[in-house]
């Protein structure tokens, strides 16, 4: 059994670390919040404006001026703060923010990533994705191994137009973890009953085993 | 005569906005938008516009009234996805769109404010948002140079502000508005409340009145929710 | 007779314009708020953080975090606002300052300003005035139009280390009103009892009557 | 473990630091300055310590105690002149003095915090500030280039503070202290109160939490005032 989306967001949550700050994209991301182990402080970062992001309020209790970068109604944490968006992507730039989560279409063996724009497709625009790739200390895309017609999305170089240039140091995927650098995927580990010759199959960039 | 910012009406408070020109509006996807001002737009039905903002509302809602009309000319935005009117007009060839990395959207618009003419920033490097900009290297990393906005309006959306045009906004319904509403040639504010002079807190002021021109006291908010996410009670 | 000091800065505060907002430096540009007409707007900026400066306190009122940019104790109007250093003078930067007035030890017919440094003397620093005269759209010196050895404050190009370059629009003095423009000193009005040959032997710079 | 912020007393928040290091020191004048933080150098006895603060103090408060034990090589400041010893450490050449315009220090500290390599300011140009410096012209202005600060340590004082670093000034206390926070890469606050969390309006914070590594609550503040200015009763 290969992750699902939450067993990949199990996984992820593993690489958070007590007492930091951590921006986690759309999708896949958003669910690591859910497992980050009790006990653990971690303060979320939403780019639109929050430190100290809590979960989904209570049915009644929506508030139309608080929303999250994915424009869900959400909640503050006790010791929260909220800032505009240049002291947002301030605080990222310069590299307050410890560690971003973020989905992709492509990654690269040179840990370039595209994630924002498919030629001849509807174009919806990049968001922050280009600012947190681009100054991020910590970045792990959370995404398939494979597209939905079973090419693979570890590459030697992207296809797609690029979000960002060598800035992606982890990728967790369905079948696995991989740590990219020195211009290759690094196994870290297999996903429970995935096989090494499955991932060496659907890995197109280089792989180090 | 003094200072005279107060306007009786989102009417009276976008005289002067005309076909052609340049506008930064604030909010961030539908919250914290200027409601009013954009419907006094659609009333106006001054065409034309270039608009600064982040996003481009929903078809029915926001900046989408705007296209609706045909009214925009131009979006200069991060993300525009959730509109299908704009989809059409952006396929079509109608509607000009240039996508630029959100940070870099807030960082051009607070470098208006703070009279910086450039600012740079590594959003984009590497990307074809780098095309036709100067790249340039500090301490090994790479930077494009990013121009300050120049808008002939910026509309704002505050949740109090008094006569002197001081602002305080709520929760995440500030997003753009305090970098707008400082970059603006003439910046006009809708509050939801506006309150006696004094009463503000100088402390607690995001945005000091010097910046605001106009400023009126909006009807009507709907404030949109556009994504409702809710956990059960247990 | 010529203006003294109080002269001086209520001719200034002939030149401040209902509904704008103006900086104060220190000395007699201080004096100047207290000559404003009645019933006239003006909103008093402060570059340590203030918009809407009151008077000083009432004794025994005096509060130590609530001081002007000269060190004093002051107080707020209501309608004030407080920001930080950046904002201050990032609002100078972008022009929203309609009016700063301030001292000068020279000035020269093409509008360069000196008011910092007498090389050989303890100097004490710029403070804010290098980047208030290099972004005011309007700035008008007030000083006395000869140093203490008799010596013309008016000059064809200033002798001591600059503090701006073009950027004085008028000067201000105890023997008249000049502005400058076209590289020269233009008389506007003489302060009462001084003669005109007066105002000729003691300005150095070009002088246009 | 958790974020782990909070500290006793200004002695465990002053841990690390260092002789030869660079210290950003909060304050303008004597107002707002990190009063605590300062005593606890002194008693440290660190020296060669390269200070970035708009002023140096007076002979007995504030930095003029660093200068009273020669513990500053360096001052990085707009305006020093209230200080004696200063001058006489300055004139004698016991003590470097690199003087910069006052929105010069504080966009530079500014550019630290937001991330910004370099800024452009109009402030200095034509003047010797301007010597050694990159001028470039946009849009027929002409600006300097100015680095963003690097400082080991931000000595920053707030009225109000919590475990999670969020702060709240008081009044023109305010001056330079929110950009040092932003600044240092290590960042000490000294709080007049330390509020237990949830106790900040989250609106109504200054300083975010994420640039502040340490935080205390200070004792036995002086906050002297510099040029006391009073006007009759009538």
């Amino acid at each position: 059994m290969a992750w699902d989306k939450i067993g990949i967001a199990k996984r992820i949550a593993q690489e958070v670390q007590d007492g930091t700050y951590v921006n986690l994209g759309i999708g896949i991301p958003t669910l690591v919040a859910n497992y980050i182990p009790e006990g653990m402080e971690v303060e979320l970062q939403s780019e639109n404006g929050i430190l100290g992001m809590g979960p989904f309020p209570f049915e009644g209790e929506e508030d139309a001026d608080l929303i999250n970068a994915g424009k869900q109604t959400v909640t503050l944490r006790d010791g929260s703060s909220i800032f505009d968006s240049a002291m947002s992507f301030g605080m990222i730039r310069a590299q307050k923010v410890d560690l971003t989560i973020l989905g992709a279409m492509e990654v690269s063996e040179n840990g370039d990533i595209a994630n924002w724009k498919v030629p001849g497709k509807m174009v919806k625009g990049m968001g922050g994705a280009m600012d947190l790739v681009a100054s991020a200390k910590n970045i792990i895309v959370a995404m398939q191994h494979c597209d939905k017609a079973g090419n693979s999305k570890l590459l030697p170089q992207c296809s797609l137009p690029l979000t960002g240039i060598h800035c992606i140091k982890k990728v967790v995927t369905d079948l696995g973890v991989f740590d990219i650098r020195d211009g290759a995927f690094h196994l870290v580990e297999l996903a429970p009953d995935v096989t090494l010759e499955e991932v060496v199959a659907k890995t197109e960039g280089k792989l180090v085993v | 005569m003094g200072f005279n910012k107060v306007r009786a009406s989102a009417s009276e408070a976008c005289e002067g906005i005309t076909s052609g020109m340049t506008l930064m509006v604030g909010g961030f996807g539908l919250c914290g938008i200027p409601e009013n001002c954009i419907n006094e737009l659609v009333k106006m039905g001054v065409k034309d516009l270039t608009c600064i903002s982040n996003n481009a509302g929903v078809d029915d809602f926001g900046l989408g009234l705007l296209l609706q009309q045909k009214q925009v000319k131009k979006m200069i935005s991060s993300y525009v996805g959730e509109n299908a009117e704009f989809e059409r007009q952006m396929l079509s060839g109608e509607l000009e769109v240039e996508l630029i990395p959100q940070g870099t959207l807030a960082t051009r618009c607070m470098a208006a404010g703070y009279g910086m003419p450039v600012v740079y920033t590594p959003a984009g490097v590497g990307t074809e948002v780098a095309e036709g900009k100067e790249v340039r290297e500090f301490k090994g990393k790479k930077y494009l140079m990013e121009e300050a906005f120049d808008a002939d309006f910026a509309l704002v959306k505050a949740w109090k502000g008094d006569a002197m045009g001081n602002l305080v906004f709520r929760s995440t319904a500030r997003n753009f508005n305090p970098m707008m509403a400082m970059a603006g040639k003439i910046t006009i504010v809708e509050v939801e409340e506006l309150v006696p002079l004094g009463a503000l807190d100088p402390d607690h002021i995001h945005t000091p009145g010097i910046y605001v021109h106009r400023i009126f006291q909006g009807v009507n908010y709907e404030k949109r929710i556009e994504q409702r996410t809710v956990r059960q009670r247990i």
